[in-house]
Protein backbone atom coordinates (compact mmCIF):
# COMPACT_ATOMS: atom_id res chain seq x y z
CA UNK A 1 0.00 0.00 0.00
CA UNK A 2 1.12 3.31 -0.55
CA UNK A 3 -0.34 6.20 1.35
CA UNK A 4 -1.18 9.57 -0.92
CA UNK A 5 -1.65 12.95 1.29
CA UNK A 6 -2.94 15.81 0.21
CA UNK A 7 -1.59 19.17 2.30
CA UNK A 8 -1.96 22.63 2.84
CA UNK A 9 -5.32 23.95 1.43
CA UNK A 10 -6.64 20.61 -0.53
CA UNK A 11 -9.54 19.24 1.53
CA UNK A 12 -8.92 15.50 1.32
CA UNK A 13 -8.22 12.48 2.91
CA UNK A 14 -5.55 10.38 2.96
CA UNK A 15 -5.94 7.76 0.86
CA UNK A 16 -3.89 4.35 0.93
CA UNK A 17 -3.78 2.65 -2.56
CA UNK A 18 -1.88 -0.46 -4.41
CA UNK A 19 -0.13 1.24 -6.79
CA UNK A 20 3.55 0.87 -7.90
CA UNK A 21 4.30 3.83 -9.74
CA UNK A 22 3.36 7.59 -9.96
CA UNK A 23 1.74 7.12 -13.66
CA UNK A 24 -0.88 4.97 -12.09
CA UNK A 25 -1.44 7.35 -9.30
CA UNK A 26 -1.60 10.09 -11.95
CA UNK A 27 -4.51 7.90 -14.37
CA UNK A 28 -6.08 7.79 -10.77
CA UNK A 29 -5.85 11.08 -9.62
CA UNK A 30 -6.96 12.87 -12.67
CA UNK A 31 -10.82 10.93 -12.36
CA UNK A 32 -11.36 12.26 -9.10
CA UNK A 33 -13.20 15.43 -9.37
CA UNK A 34 -12.41 17.08 -5.80
CA UNK A 35 -8.98 17.09 -6.68
CA UNK A 36 -8.61 17.29 -10.45
CA UNK A 37 -8.29 20.85 -10.23
CA UNK A 38 -5.07 20.90 -8.07
CA UNK A 39 -2.88 18.82 -9.88
CA UNK A 40 -1.66 21.05 -12.44
CA UNK A 41 -0.08 23.11 -9.71
CA UNK A 42 0.68 20.86 -7.22
CA UNK A 43 4.08 19.55 -6.71
CA UNK A 44 4.79 16.23 -6.05
CA UNK A 45 6.93 14.43 -3.15
CA UNK A 46 7.64 10.67 -2.49
CA UNK A 47 8.48 10.22 1.12
CA UNK A 48 9.69 14.49 1.80
CA UNK A 49 11.64 14.65 -1.29
CA UNK A 50 10.57 16.13 -4.45
CA UNK A 51 9.91 14.73 -7.63
CA UNK A 52 9.79 16.34 -11.13
CA UNK A 53 8.97 13.17 -13.22
CA UNK A 54 6.42 10.33 -13.18
CA UNK A 55 9.15 7.94 -13.80
CA UNK A 56 9.12 6.93 -10.05
CA UNK A 57 8.73 3.42 -8.86
CA UNK A 58 6.89 3.08 -5.15
CA UNK A 59 6.68 0.10 -3.34
CA UNK A 60 4.73 -1.01 -0.07
CA UNK A 61 5.23 1.48 2.81
CA UNK A 62 5.94 4.53 0.67
CA UNK A 63 4.42 8.32 1.27
CA UNK A 64 3.20 10.45 -1.67
CA UNK A 65 2.47 14.32 -0.98
CA UNK A 66 0.80 16.83 -3.08
CA UNK A 67 1.95 20.23 -2.31
CA UNK A 68 -0.07 23.14 -3.70
CA UNK A 69 1.22 26.30 -4.34
CA UNK A 70 2.74 28.07 -1.38
CA UNK A 71 2.89 31.59 0.28
CA UNK A 72 5.15 31.58 3.25
CA UNK A 73 6.44 34.70 4.93
CA UNK B 1 18.35 26.87 13.70
CA UNK B 2 14.60 26.56 12.01
CA UNK B 3 12.22 27.96 14.66
CA UNK B 4 8.36 26.89 14.54
CA UNK B 5 6.09 28.52 16.85
CA UNK B 6 2.47 28.65 17.18
CA UNK B 7 0.83 31.80 17.14
CA UNK B 8 2.69 35.25 16.59
CA UNK B 9 6.61 35.78 16.58
CA UNK B 10 7.78 37.98 19.65
CA UNK B 11 10.39 39.25 17.24
CA UNK B 12 12.50 41.36 19.65
CA UNK B 13 13.64 38.32 21.88
CA UNK B 14 14.73 36.42 18.55
CA UNK B 15 16.71 39.19 17.01
CA UNK B 16 18.30 39.36 20.61
CA UNK B 17 18.97 35.50 20.73
CA UNK B 18 20.11 34.60 17.66
CA UNK B 19 22.68 38.18 17.98
CA UNK B 20 23.26 36.74 21.03
CA UNK B 21 23.92 33.14 20.32
CA UNK B 22 26.75 34.63 18.11
CA UNK B 23 27.91 37.45 19.20
CA UNK B 24 31.61 35.83 19.59
CA UNK B 25 31.37 33.53 16.14
CA UNK B 26 32.95 36.59 14.73
CA UNK B 27 30.03 37.38 12.12
CA UNK B 28 30.92 41.01 10.93
CA UNK B 29 27.29 41.71 9.54
CA UNK B 30 23.93 40.14 10.73
CA UNK B 31 20.84 40.66 7.88
CA UNK B 32 17.48 40.15 9.93
CA UNK B 33 14.37 40.14 7.84
CA UNK B 34 11.60 40.10 9.41
CA UNK B 35 7.83 39.93 8.15
CA UNK B 36 5.11 41.46 9.52
CA UNK B 37 1.30 40.90 8.95
CA UNK B 38 -0.23 44.41 6.98
CA UNK B 39 -3.63 45.56 6.89
CA UNK B 40 -5.08 45.21 3.52
CA UNK B 41 -8.84 44.03 1.87
CA UNK B 42 -10.12 43.60 5.55
CA UNK B 43 -8.52 40.78 6.38
CA UNK B 44 -7.92 40.77 10.74
CA UNK B 45 -4.75 38.52 10.04
CA UNK B 46 -3.24 35.67 8.42
CA UNK B 47 -2.92 32.08 9.50
CA UNK B 48 -0.49 29.07 8.21
CA UNK B 49 0.28 25.81 7.67
CA UNK B 50 3.03 24.25 7.53
CA UNK B 51 4.95 20.98 6.46
CA UNK B 52 7.75 20.44 8.28
CA UNK B 53 9.57 17.08 7.00
CA UNK B 54 10.41 19.42 3.49
CA UNK B 55 10.22 22.65 4.83
CA UNK B 56 13.68 21.07 6.79
CA UNK B 57 15.13 19.47 3.55
CA UNK B 58 14.64 23.08 2.10
CA UNK B 59 16.27 24.96 4.95
CA UNK B 60 18.87 22.58 5.53
CA UNK B 61 19.79 22.76 1.44
CA UNK B 62 20.07 26.72 1.79
CA UNK B 63 22.33 26.27 5.19
CA UNK B 64 24.64 24.38 3.21
CA UNK B 65 24.93 26.52 0.55
CA UNK B 66 25.45 29.30 3.00
CA UNK B 67 27.85 27.21 5.19
CA UNK B 68 29.98 27.03 1.97
CA UNK B 69 30.39 30.50 1.56
CA UNK B 70 31.11 30.75 5.84
CA UNK B 71 27.89 32.01 6.86
CA UNK B 72 25.03 30.90 8.60
CA UNK B 73 21.04 31.24 8.27
CA UNK B 74 18.45 30.88 10.50
CA UNK B 75 14.67 31.45 10.49
CA UNK B 76 11.47 31.75 12.09
CA UNK B 77 8.28 31.16 11.09
CA UNK B 78 4.40 30.95 12.83
CA UNK B 79 2.05 27.93 12.51
CA UNK B 80 -1.84 29.21 12.23
CA UNK B 81 -3.21 32.68 13.19
CA UNK B 82 -1.14 35.80 13.00
CA UNK B 83 -3.25 38.97 13.34
CA UNK B 84 -2.82 42.31 11.98
CA UNK B 85 1.01 44.11 12.70
CA UNK B 86 2.63 40.59 14.42
CA UNK B 87 4.92 39.29 12.41
CA UNK B 88 5.09 35.46 11.29
CA UNK B 89 8.48 35.31 9.76
CA UNK B 90 11.93 35.86 10.47
CA UNK B 91 15.30 35.06 8.50
CA UNK B 92 18.60 35.96 9.39
CA UNK B 93 22.02 35.87 7.69
CA UNK B 94 25.36 36.33 9.47
CA UNK B 95 28.52 36.37 7.24
CA UNK B 96 32.05 37.84 7.77
CA UNK B 97 31.58 40.16 5.19
CA UNK B 98 28.45 42.06 3.98
CA UNK B 99 28.38 41.13 0.43
CA UNK B 100 27.71 37.51 1.28
CA UNK B 101 25.04 38.72 3.50
CA UNK B 102 23.26 40.59 1.05
CA UNK B 103 22.76 38.58 -1.36
CA UNK B 104 22.09 35.73 0.91
CA UNK B 105 19.14 37.25 2.16
CA UNK B 106 17.99 38.09 -0.98
CA UNK B 107 18.30 35.15 -2.63
CA UNK B 108 17.21 32.89 0.79
CA UNK B 109 13.79 35.20 0.74
CA UNK B 110 12.80 34.96 -2.52
CA UNK B 111 13.64 31.07 -2.92
CA UNK B 112 11.69 30.28 0.10
CA UNK B 113 8.56 32.91 -1.07
CA UNK B 114 8.31 30.86 -4.05
CA UNK B 115 9.43 27.24 -2.55
CA UNK B 116 9.14 26.71 1.03
CA UNK B 117 6.10 24.23 2.06
CA UNK B 118 4.10 26.68 3.69
CA UNK B 119 -0.10 27.70 3.52
CA UNK B 120 -1.23 31.11 4.14
CA UNK B 121 -4.46 31.73 4.46
CA UNK B 122 -6.69 35.16 5.03
CA UNK B 123 -8.77 35.56 8.45
CA UNK B 124 -11.79 37.38 7.08
CA UNK B 125 -15.21 37.38 8.13
CA UNK B 126 -14.56 34.97 10.84
CA UNK B 127 -13.47 32.32 7.65
CA UNK B 128 -10.05 30.89 7.06
CA UNK B 129 -9.44 31.59 3.19
CA UNK B 130 -6.58 30.21 1.23
CA UNK B 131 -4.00 32.85 -0.62
CA UNK B 132 -4.49 31.34 -3.77
CA UNK B 133 -3.98 34.74 -5.51
CA UNK B 134 -0.57 35.44 -3.86
CA UNK B 135 0.42 31.84 -3.55
CA UNK B 136 3.58 30.07 -6.04
CA UNK B 137 3.50 26.67 -7.39
CA UNK B 138 6.34 25.06 -6.33
CA UNK B 139 8.90 24.15 -9.01
CA UNK B 140 8.34 20.80 -11.31
CA UNK B 141 4.35 21.29 -9.97
CA UNK B 142 1.71 19.63 -12.67
CA UNK B 143 2.94 16.19 -13.28
CA UNK B 144 -0.01 14.70 -11.82
CA UNK B 145 -2.04 16.67 -14.40
CA UNK B 146 -0.25 15.73 -17.55
CA UNK B 147 -3.11 14.01 -19.74
CA UNK B 148 -1.67 10.92 -21.71
CA UNK C 1 16.30 59.01 12.14
CA UNK C 2 20.14 59.19 12.30
CA UNK C 3 21.50 58.08 15.74
CA UNK C 4 24.69 58.35 16.65
CA UNK C 5 26.46 57.05 19.95
CA UNK C 6 29.63 57.33 21.54
CA UNK C 7 30.90 53.73 21.51
CA UNK C 8 29.17 50.14 21.05
CA UNK C 9 25.68 50.07 20.14
CA UNK C 10 23.22 48.46 22.05
CA UNK C 11 22.13 46.21 19.36
CA UNK C 12 19.28 44.13 20.75
CA UNK C 13 17.18 47.97 22.00
CA UNK C 14 18.00 49.27 18.80
CA UNK C 15 16.00 46.40 16.72
CA UNK C 16 13.45 46.17 19.35
CA UNK C 17 12.93 50.27 19.71
CA UNK C 18 12.60 50.65 15.82
CA UNK C 19 10.31 47.55 15.51
CA UNK C 20 7.92 49.03 18.41
CA UNK C 21 8.17 52.17 16.57
CA UNK C 22 6.77 51.34 13.32
CA UNK C 23 5.05 48.22 15.15
CA UNK C 24 1.48 50.41 13.97
CA UNK C 25 2.89 52.15 10.28
CA UNK C 26 1.81 48.90 8.20
CA UNK C 27 4.95 48.10 7.04
CA UNK C 28 5.05 44.34 5.88
CA UNK C 29 8.55 44.21 5.72
CA UNK C 30 11.71 45.31 8.48
CA UNK C 31 15.09 44.53 6.99
CA UNK C 32 18.38 45.84 9.67
CA UNK C 33 21.68 44.95 8.54
CA UNK C 34 23.76 44.93 12.00
CA UNK C 35 28.16 45.46 11.43
CA UNK C 36 30.04 44.19 14.65
CA UNK C 37 33.52 44.43 14.81
CA UNK C 38 35.75 41.35 13.98
CA UNK C 39 38.98 39.99 15.16
CA UNK C 40 41.03 39.86 12.64
CA UNK C 41 44.91 41.34 11.87
CA UNK C 42 45.60 41.58 15.59
CA UNK C 43 43.38 44.84 15.87
CA UNK C 44 41.69 45.23 19.19
CA UNK C 45 38.85 47.61 18.19
CA UNK C 46 38.02 49.88 15.51
CA UNK C 47 37.48 53.62 16.49
CA UNK C 48 35.03 56.44 14.24
CA UNK C 49 35.08 59.85 13.53
CA UNK C 50 31.81 61.35 11.73
CA UNK C 51 31.35 64.77 10.49
CA UNK C 52 27.87 65.23 11.27
CA UNK C 53 26.77 67.96 8.75
CA UNK C 54 27.46 65.99 5.85
CA UNK C 55 26.27 62.67 7.39
CA UNK C 56 23.06 64.56 7.73
CA UNK C 57 22.29 65.54 4.37
CA UNK C 58 23.56 62.51 2.96
CA UNK C 59 21.18 60.84 5.03
CA UNK C 60 18.09 62.88 4.50
CA UNK C 61 18.77 62.73 0.31
CA UNK C 62 18.40 58.73 1.05
CA UNK C 63 15.02 59.06 3.30
CA UNK C 64 13.81 61.03 0.76
CA UNK C 65 14.65 58.27 -1.92
CA UNK C 66 13.09 55.49 0.30
CA UNK C 67 9.79 57.90 1.06
CA UNK C 68 9.03 57.91 -2.63
CA UNK C 69 8.50 54.27 -2.29
CA UNK C 70 6.54 54.46 0.99
CA UNK C 71 9.35 52.56 2.82
CA UNK C 72 11.42 54.29 5.82
CA UNK C 73 15.31 54.32 6.89
CA UNK C 74 16.68 54.25 10.27
CA UNK C 75 20.20 54.20 10.84
CA UNK C 76 22.85 54.16 13.90
CA UNK C 77 26.10 54.43 14.44
CA UNK C 78 29.70 54.77 16.60
CA UNK C 79 31.88 57.59 17.20
CA UNK C 80 34.85 56.82 18.85
CA UNK C 81 35.90 53.50 20.10
CA UNK C 82 34.40 50.09 19.40
CA UNK C 83 35.91 47.11 20.64
CA UNK C 84 36.02 43.54 18.75
CA UNK C 85 32.60 41.70 18.97
CA UNK C 86 30.73 44.97 19.59
CA UNK C 87 28.38 46.54 17.01
CA UNK C 88 29.14 49.95 15.60
CA UNK C 89 26.38 50.27 12.65
CA UNK C 90 22.97 49.64 11.91
CA UNK C 91 20.54 50.55 9.21
CA UNK C 92 17.02 49.83 8.46
CA UNK C 93 14.86 50.00 5.72
CA UNK C 94 10.61 49.45 6.70
CA UNK C 95 8.51 49.42 3.57
CA UNK C 96 5.18 47.76 2.71
CA UNK C 97 6.26 45.02 0.46
CA UNK C 98 9.81 43.02 0.70
CA UNK C 99 10.96 43.76 -2.72
CA UNK C 100 11.82 47.12 -1.97
CA UNK C 101 12.88 46.56 1.14
CA UNK C 102 15.59 44.26 -0.15
CA UNK C 103 16.67 46.32 -2.91
CA UNK C 104 16.75 49.49 -0.02
CA UNK C 105 19.11 47.88 2.38
CA UNK C 106 21.75 46.60 -0.46
CA UNK C 107 21.89 49.71 -2.47
CA UNK C 108 21.82 51.95 0.62
CA UNK C 109 24.58 50.18 3.23
CA UNK C 110 26.78 50.26 -0.29
CA UNK C 111 26.64 54.15 -0.51
CA UNK C 112 26.64 54.21 3.03
CA UNK C 113 30.58 52.54 2.81
CA UNK C 114 31.37 54.37 -0.29
CA UNK C 115 29.90 57.59 0.68
CA UNK C 116 29.06 58.73 4.61
CA UNK C 117 31.83 61.23 6.38
CA UNK C 118 33.20 58.29 8.49
CA UNK C 119 36.80 57.46 8.88
CA UNK C 120 37.36 54.39 10.69
CA UNK C 121 41.06 53.54 12.75
CA UNK C 122 42.16 50.29 13.77
CA UNK C 123 42.70 50.12 17.45
CA UNK C 124 46.26 48.13 17.80
CA UNK C 125 48.91 48.08 20.29
CA UNK C 126 47.88 51.29 21.47
CA UNK C 127 47.56 52.72 18.63
CA UNK C 128 44.76 54.45 16.40
CA UNK C 129 45.99 53.87 13.32
CA UNK C 130 43.71 55.49 10.11
CA UNK C 131 42.80 52.24 7.85
CA UNK C 132 43.38 53.69 4.58
CA UNK C 133 43.73 50.58 2.53
CA UNK C 134 39.82 49.37 3.32
CA UNK C 135 38.83 53.36 2.96
CA UNK C 136 37.13 54.58 -0.22
CA UNK C 137 37.51 57.49 -1.77
CA UNK C 138 34.15 60.17 -1.85
CA UNK C 139 33.04 60.50 -6.20
CA UNK C 140 34.37 62.91 -7.18
CA UNK C 141 37.11 63.61 -4.87
CA UNK C 142 40.70 64.61 -5.81
CA UNK C 143 39.63 68.30 -7.39
CA UNK C 144 42.19 70.18 -5.53
CA UNK C 145 45.12 67.40 -6.35
CA UNK C 146 44.70 68.56 -10.24
CA UNK C 147 48.23 70.14 -11.18
CA UNK C 148 47.10 73.44 -13.60
CA UNK D 1 38.11 85.22 5.38
CA UNK D 2 37.19 81.48 4.63
CA UNK D 3 37.50 78.73 6.78
CA UNK D 4 39.12 75.45 5.66
CA UNK D 5 38.96 72.50 7.66
CA UNK D 6 40.64 68.87 7.54
CA UNK D 7 38.20 66.05 8.33
CA UNK D 8 39.37 62.78 10.18
CA UNK D 9 42.45 61.39 9.93
CA UNK D 10 44.14 64.45 7.98
CA UNK D 11 46.49 66.01 11.25
CA UNK D 12 45.72 69.80 10.32
CA UNK D 13 44.68 72.52 11.72
CA UNK D 14 41.88 74.73 10.20
CA UNK D 15 43.28 77.65 8.03
CA UNK D 16 41.78 81.11 7.44
CA UNK D 17 43.02 82.36 4.55
CA UNK D 18 42.04 85.33 1.99
CA UNK D 19 40.54 83.70 -1.05
CA UNK D 20 37.46 83.82 -3.43
CA UNK D 21 37.59 80.56 -5.10
CA UNK D 22 38.40 76.99 -5.11
CA UNK D 23 41.08 77.45 -7.84
CA UNK D 24 42.87 79.31 -5.39
CA UNK D 25 42.70 77.24 -2.70
CA UNK D 26 44.34 74.31 -4.77
CA UNK D 27 47.39 76.68 -5.42
CA UNK D 28 47.58 77.19 -1.90
CA UNK D 29 47.27 74.06 -0.48
CA UNK D 30 49.31 71.92 -3.49
CA UNK D 31 52.27 74.11 -1.96
CA UNK D 32 51.64 72.68 1.51
CA UNK D 33 53.71 69.33 2.03
CA UNK D 34 51.66 68.37 4.79
CA UNK D 35 48.62 67.48 3.09
CA UNK D 36 49.22 67.47 -0.68
CA UNK D 37 49.13 63.74 -0.65
CA UNK D 38 45.76 63.78 1.01
CA UNK D 39 44.52 66.13 -2.00
CA UNK D 40 44.29 63.22 -4.97
CA UNK D 41 41.53 61.77 -2.98
CA UNK D 42 39.98 63.83 -0.70
CA UNK D 43 36.19 65.57 -1.67
CA UNK D 44 35.44 68.84 -0.91
CA UNK D 45 32.46 70.38 0.84
CA UNK D 46 31.57 74.05 0.63
CA UNK D 47 29.43 75.33 3.51
CA UNK D 48 28.95 71.47 3.92
CA UNK D 49 27.65 70.33 0.62
CA UNK D 50 29.92 68.50 -1.37
CA UNK D 51 31.29 70.16 -4.72
CA UNK D 52 32.20 68.62 -7.88
CA UNK D 53 34.21 71.24 -9.41
CA UNK D 54 36.60 74.01 -8.46
CA UNK D 55 34.70 76.50 -10.38
CA UNK D 56 33.02 78.09 -7.06
CA UNK D 57 32.87 81.36 -5.69
CA UNK D 58 33.90 81.69 -2.21
CA UNK D 59 32.88 84.93 -0.09
CA UNK D 60 33.38 85.80 3.30
CA UNK D 61 32.38 83.39 6.15
CA UNK D 62 32.68 80.54 3.66
CA UNK D 63 33.79 77.01 5.02
CA UNK D 64 35.37 74.95 2.72
CA UNK D 65 35.69 70.82 4.09
CA UNK D 66 38.28 68.21 3.27
CA UNK D 67 37.14 64.67 3.53
CA UNK D 68 39.35 62.32 2.85
CA UNK D 69 38.92 58.61 1.89
CA UNK D 70 35.79 57.38 4.04
CA UNK D 71 35.22 53.85 5.70
CA UNK D 72 31.74 53.86 7.70
CA UNK D 73 30.39 50.49 9.09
Amino acid sequence: MVRVEFLGPIQKESLEIEITNLEQLADILQQDKEIAEWLENSAVAVNDMLVNSLDVALKDGDKVSLLPPVCGG
Amino acid sequence: MLYLYDGALNVSKILKDWYDEEANSNYGAYIPFVGTVRSEDGISGLSFDIYEPILERWFEAWQEKARAKGAIIKMAHSRGDVMLHESSYIAAVFSPKRRVALEFIDEFVEDFKASAPIWKYDLKDGQRIYASDRSTAIKGSGILGVKK
